[in-house]
């Protein structure tokens, strides 16, 4: 289980052969990349702000669920932070499982729970000015791990 | 009490400090903490509710007790990931 | 659309970033890997046999109907036959899509296609002898491009 | 007629090799040439249902009628991927 909140450039090749391979069966992966338009503007590029300790306590209680929910035998959650080009990566997850169901419902359910708990804000800029992105107000009955 | 208040995102714009320190009476709540807020930064006004707010980075209800020495934090909307 | 069959190792890094970056957002990749263990007996190694002009047209099949079915912007299907040893990777996915709930659903989407209709069959050697897998019989009413 | 089949996995263990040549009469359809496999090859026997057939790579029904220029052949039940 890795969780990491990094502030360089994520090198997806150096974190997708990181699990020994042995006995996985099945890897699923996940990559965020920013876009170059976004609700229907041009994006110049993306800040993203991070409570980095809470962000990072939210980000292993995130693959904590997904172990317990899914049959997986490992994780790897890196979100990157700071100012990120169009094109760039600003997360990437891996799950690996034996079995390809699990390591697709965890991976999926990986990037959806960071949505909802782990506190991470993206400031866009484009043609018309900075805005906050506001996805999701947190909503706590959902924060209890289940 | 005097309690420190970590504010992310819009919440920074809207105090103008990444962290800021609150006067509370003992034992306030964080519904007493939006209150106070709300008086002290009327750009808040509309917003507050979408705040969540953390002590000790988790995520707390209205009722939770805040105490001098705990980590507290304005929580805007996230938008993490892609 | 990039489907091949190969009968070399599948380095994953070399397809990772086939595809232009810039306005991709969400990508989800699959990769299947032997496993030292099926079906509790040990494996020792994989032959993959195909019928290789009608798997490839079978594996286009796989991508056009995700295409159809999906906003994807991009698929690629590797899929790699011959003696595979424990650990080597049999099956390389990747979807791409503006956004994620797309490329997720595109890529197990092939996977679990590709199990349907795409002639390749393995064969698993271990300790006690070797065995054909029989997952799937072919049932042609599935067939249908839908 | 002459039709050659290409026959894949268990299919070729049965026959032996990876393409036969089965003789038929003129319009025969695929359930005709199960019937004349299984009489040559008992081995198929309890086995060739799970046999799909395509003609020229497309996966076809009992009915379809087969040319002695179509390409035939045998699919046993499928496992690729992982």
């Amino acid at each position: 289980m890795i969780c990491k909140i990094v502030d360089s450039p994520i090198d997806i090749t150096e974190w997708m052969n990181i699990f020994e391979s042995k006995s996985l069966g099945a890897l699923c992966s996940f990559t965020g990349i920013v876009r170059s338009e976004s609700r229907g503007q041009k994006v110049t590029h993306l800040e993203y702000h991070t409570y980095k300790e809470m962000a990072e306590k939210k980000m292993l209680q995130t693959v904590s669920e997904a172990k317990n929910k899914y049959k997986v035998s490992d994780l790897l959650i890196v979100h990157r932070v700071g100012t990120l080009q169009v094109g760039e990566i600003a997360v990437f997850i891996l799950a690996a499982s034996a079995h390809r169901d699990a390591a697709f419902k965890a991976c999926r359910f990986s990037i959806d729970r960071i949505k909802q708990i782990v506190p991470i804000w993206k400031k866009e800029y484009g043609e018309e000015g900075a805005v906050w992105i506001e996805d999701c107000p947190v909503d706590i009955t959902q924060d209890a791990s289940s | 009490m005097l309690v420190k208040v970590k504010c992310f995102a819009w919440a920074y714009e809207v105090t103008g400090s990444d962290e800021i320190e609150v006067e509370m009476k003992e034992s306030a709540k964080v519904s007493d903490l939006r209150e106070i807020l709300s008086q002290k930064f009327p750009k808040f006004s509309g917003r507050m509710e979408s705040i969540a707010v953390s002590i000790n980075q988790e995520f707390v209800g209205e009722g939770a007790i805040i105490s001098s020495s705990d980590e507290v934090a304005l929580i805007p909307p996230i938008s993490g990931g892609l």
